[in-house]
């Protein structure tokens, strides 16, 4: 289904705007991550697409064309999976998943059977009789998941899916929930404030802040074009680079940088995996502290830029704290981006 | 769940574990032979009279006290059940909507949580006496102080509060994500309340209906002051012991009374969860 | 809490909304006017007199009627601070220790709750009475059923069970990290008591207290059956209205005693939390 | 303090063994990381140090070569935090961290000047007069820590002390968390089941499993060098390469790779970092799926061992699901190690 917002905005009964007006199109199929801090807006939106909450005057949201924005939740035909997955304590996992359809007043031949398939799709055949409370964190997900799904709606969406599960889980999960969501072949929005999880899952992350969207787009074009410095901070930890650039050179406090292109007026970041330990590096700093992080070291930087700087070295011998070392960036890895206002 | 301090007191120097018995254990002898021997007492008095423990069997075959166990319960029932609906439905009310004036009508509601039974009564008898307000506007239909009617009310008026107090304290616990869910998957308001808000409830409402019977089956303020002429229980036993000097009956009714409301107290009380069912 | 709800409220059409509104509002309305009528009737009855609204400045003046009210409410709070230590000592022993038998010791702990106050002051009689069993054990020196001991005790009896397991729910959910924290900074037992586990209770204790409080000024049966020679407060609200039929004054006194009751109720809930305090 | 445990057991009531009879020494300043999933006994190895719990007959703890086994708690002057942090609701932030200088009878004038101290060091500076309700959980693992480290601990005993927070802050005050028990100078042994946590934080890594030291080392032995394949599964997620081992040579469903030494019944274990895409690597597989993560992809791959194996591939241009490729894997980056009889 492709959906289509136009000038969806809330402003809540306090005066609060939760939302500035905001435009977005999701085409048929995609899974979409709306990413964010607390706060931004991005489960108001998804409420709001749910139907769950109403839009200020003046918004219009459309399913495949079709105008819903006047249309009550239980019409609107999409599936939600909230975030304490909200199943019903009363049922078995079976009663939750046939649920929706009973609501739909299918035969029950055809329940049972709908409902079969579901349990196949989401490995649950072992479970189907068993009371909610007997569940684990990750059963309760997929249970979440397979309800949503009977119904066969029109949508799927997904609250801060993963974050009711602890840290261990949670990356396996993540996976699992990325597989499903391919095997249902459904389009798919999801509200996640982890950078890890949106770039796992979706196909198009759209990064939100302060009520708005601040940049969409796959996750590679976020990770290596990001618009803002927003952005790049929050998608894949960018540094700030506090120095001065002058044409196309960076000065820092340990060195100068070549830069790619002219950055006049711009702040410059980079990422840890970027900032390379080489014995004959532009730059000069200080090894205030080594972590060893298994696959790398993460090594901690003074002295290079104004703040501290974090590099990832993934030899064998790192250095100690206390060392010297030269740094070099490679130009194309320092992003030039429009000074930020806001101050996430 | 307290393991880790029996733990504890196991590894404490023996000054300190002598300390604690020394605090705890004649205390908690005392509250139990305190609790525990009047209730011997009773028990055994209801054997000294000739009948001996037979005087059980004497409660089954006379039909007054029969009756009036009947007719204790029957009220009792029917005040639970009164006092539940109208407190699910106005405590849900309550819960979803916010209003100006809100908490006030909410402290109104409590009020009557500060009158004991007495004070009910005699309020039942200032609406439907004799010289009642409802008999002064409608007169010479409407008094109903003194009829099963008035009993009910007075209970009634009792018990609402409470159940009331115990279904909004249930009804914000749950969990709002769940009507939520319910209404993507489709389901009308009807349905909504039927499969999600009234099993969420049912724990509170199984506690709060124990109560309220367990007071509707020993209330006697209410029922003396309203000199109703339908018997109920306590009365009873209050006659025969003050009245008929039948301290042995008096007893043996009192031990059926007592038990009857235990045995549903426990019962409410493994339905819904350890000490809820026992607040009241 | 439920502002999801009203939103969805705001979304539904019509006819469900409809629905809605025709379920529970006229339940609501109705509700109110059931709780708040009687009351209405009864401030206003006890205008009716010759003093008018001075009925209530007479109560002050009359000093039977002002060493009533003392006097009930010094037994009250006997009876609340008697049954919060004893419980909370009690309470504590039985959550913080498992034995044989303990499940068990608990239902007979509940036991009390069954009997109304009749019957306590019954069981008072029985045991503290003339022909009670102490007299017996003890002759000539031990009859304190009439008195304000045995008045007391029965008030207690009643309290205790209601209070313990108050004090248990909230004694089970105490983090027993807490105590174990303390013990690692080298608490002794009665330092972890004083800072941790009353601290932590504490709430619980000013519920189950109010609760107790509320109770105590209120209890007619058990003061009736023991036709004690001390009055308390709804015995002559009793009096006033039945025998000497002055219903003004027994109106002025019903709303002294439940405006004292309820601002106790009130205060105790501001510091307990919501609902707590009004569970029984 | 040096701390030197013997033959600490633990059988619970019911008769399960939560410990095995285990033998430890930790030196003095050091920072040793209890590391396990649930249930490995680690938590109880803590309380039993601590005195929380005692150990079965025939245990010895000795502190600086006191014996210390038969001490109760409160004597044993250890600090604790406690995965719940178990801050006293009813003190303020000043009243908890003071509250073990009370119980030693200071006068006041010192509790005053030693709380001031460690409020300092853990810059709490700004919230010592408010109550614990309005602190924020890193917060209140700030004061958990001040309030155990305030009477001058011999020992400082740590229960998963950052599971209670959320993922995001996690990683950023569990830098703060080490850098702050350097500060303390203090012996230090901590809880968790996080890898990346006992990494980043301990001096020697302790990993358990069934009630029982696997392996003790430094995070880099533990990861280089792990004993049996449960560290190295546990420690840097090892991936099993299930084919067989000839002589150095390793066969597999989708070539053979050499082997530094010749280990013939022996178990072969890769982890995702080491497996390289390389035009003519020895190993043929099929991509499964691609997952952008960032600073590297990781790439699902099938074929080329029994179960799917996972590579990082840090280029910028990945493969595609469907593709076939080539892999490299250098003989000193296989684990070869003795076979599991535990699955863990």
């Amino acid at each position: 289904m492709t959906l289509t917002l136009r000038n969806i905005a809330k402003t809540f009964a306090g005066g609060t705007r939760a939302l500035l007006p905001t435009d977005l199109e999701i085409n048929k199929g995609e899974i979409v991550s709306l990413l964010g801090p607390s706060g931004c807006g991005k489960s108001t939106l998804l409420r709001i697409i749910a139907g769950l909450e109403t839009a200020d005057p003046g918004a219009a949201i459309h399913f495949d064309g079709e105008d819903v924005t006047a249309q009550p939740v239980e019409s609107r035909k999409v599936g939600m999976v909230f975030q304490s997955y909200a199943l019903f304590p009363n049922m078995s996992v079976r009663g939750n998943i046939a649920y929706g359809l009973k609501m739909q007043k299918l035969p029950k031949s055809e329940i049972k059977a709908r409902v079969d398939e579901v349990v196949t799709l989401c490995q649950l055949e072992k479970y189907v009789s068993q009371p909610i409370a007997s569940l684990s964190g990750g059963q309760r997900q997929r249970v979440a998941l397979a309800r949503a799904f009977a119904p066969r709606p029109r949508l799927l969406l997904l609250d801060e899916p993963l974050s009711a599960l602890d840290a261990a889980l949670r990356t396996q999960l993540r996976d699992e929930l990325a597989q499903l969501l391919r095997n249902f072949g459904i389009t798919a929005i999801f509200v996640t404030h982890d950078q890890n999880e949106a770039m796992a899952i979706a196909d198009r992350v759209a990064v939100m802040s302060h009520g708005k969207v601040a940049q969409i787009g796959t996750p590679e074009a976020l990770y290596r074009n990001p618009d803002t410095a927003f952005v790049a901070r929050f998608v894949g930890d960018a540094q700030p680079l506090v120095g001065r650039i002058e044409g196309n050179m960076l000065y820092l406090q340990g060195g100068k940088l070549p830069l790619s292109r002219a950055a006049e007026g711009h702040q410059a970041f980079v990422r840890a995996e970027d900032i390379r330990l080489e014995p004959r590096g532009p730059l000069c700093a200080k090894v205030e502290a080594v972590t060893f992080l298994g696959a790398h070291y993460r090594i901690a930087l003074t002295g290079a830029a104004k703040e501290t700087l974090f590099a990832l070295y993934g030899g064998l011998n790192a250095p100690s704290p206390g060392d010297t070392v030269r740094l070099a960036i490679a130009p194309q890895s320092i992003l030039t981006l429009p000074v930020d206002k806001e101050v996430a | 769940m307290f393991r880790p301090i029996v733990v504890c007191l196991g590894i404490l120097d023996m000054t300190q574990r002598q300390f604690l018995l020394l605090c705890f254990l004649p205390l908690a002898i005392f509250t139990l032979a305190f609790l525990a021997l009047p209730l011997a007492r009773l028990i055994l008095a209801s054997s000294e009279s000739e009948a001996g423990w037979a005087i059980y069997l004497k409660i089954l075959q006379t039909p007054r006290y029969l009756s009036t166990l009947l007719q204790t319960v029957l009220v009792s029932v029917a005040v639970t059940f009164a006092a539940l609906a109208i407190s699910t439905t106005a405590g849900l009310f309550l819960v979803r909507n916010t209003f100006p004036g809100r908490s006030v009508l909410l402290s109104i509601l409590t009020l009557p949580l500060a009158f004991p039974g007495v004070v009910v009564g005699f309020m039942i008898i200032l609406l439907g006496g004799r010289q009642g307000l409802v008999n002064q506007l409608l007169p010479g239909h409407w008094v109903f102080a003194y009829s099963v009617l008035g009993l009910f009310l007075g209970y009634l008026y009792f018990s609402i509060p409470r159940v009331l107090l115990t279904v909004m304290a249930a009804a914000e616990k749950i969990d709002p994500a769940l009507e939520e869910a319910a209404l993507t998957l489709g389901a009308p308001s009807y349905r909504i309340t039927l499969d999600v808000l009234l099993p969420a409830l049912a724990s509170a409402l199984i506690a709060a209906g124990a109560i309220a019977f367990a007071t509707a089956m020993g209330a006697f303020g209410t029922a003396f002051t309203l000199a109703t002429k339908i018997d109920v229980l306590p009365m009873v036993i209050y006659t025969e012991f003050t009245l008929s000097a039948n301290i042995a009956m008096a007893s043996a009714l009192s031990v059926v009374l007592g038990l009857v409301t235990w045995a549903l107290l426990l019962i409410a009380r493994s339905f819904s969860g350890t000490t809820v069912a026992a607040g009241g």
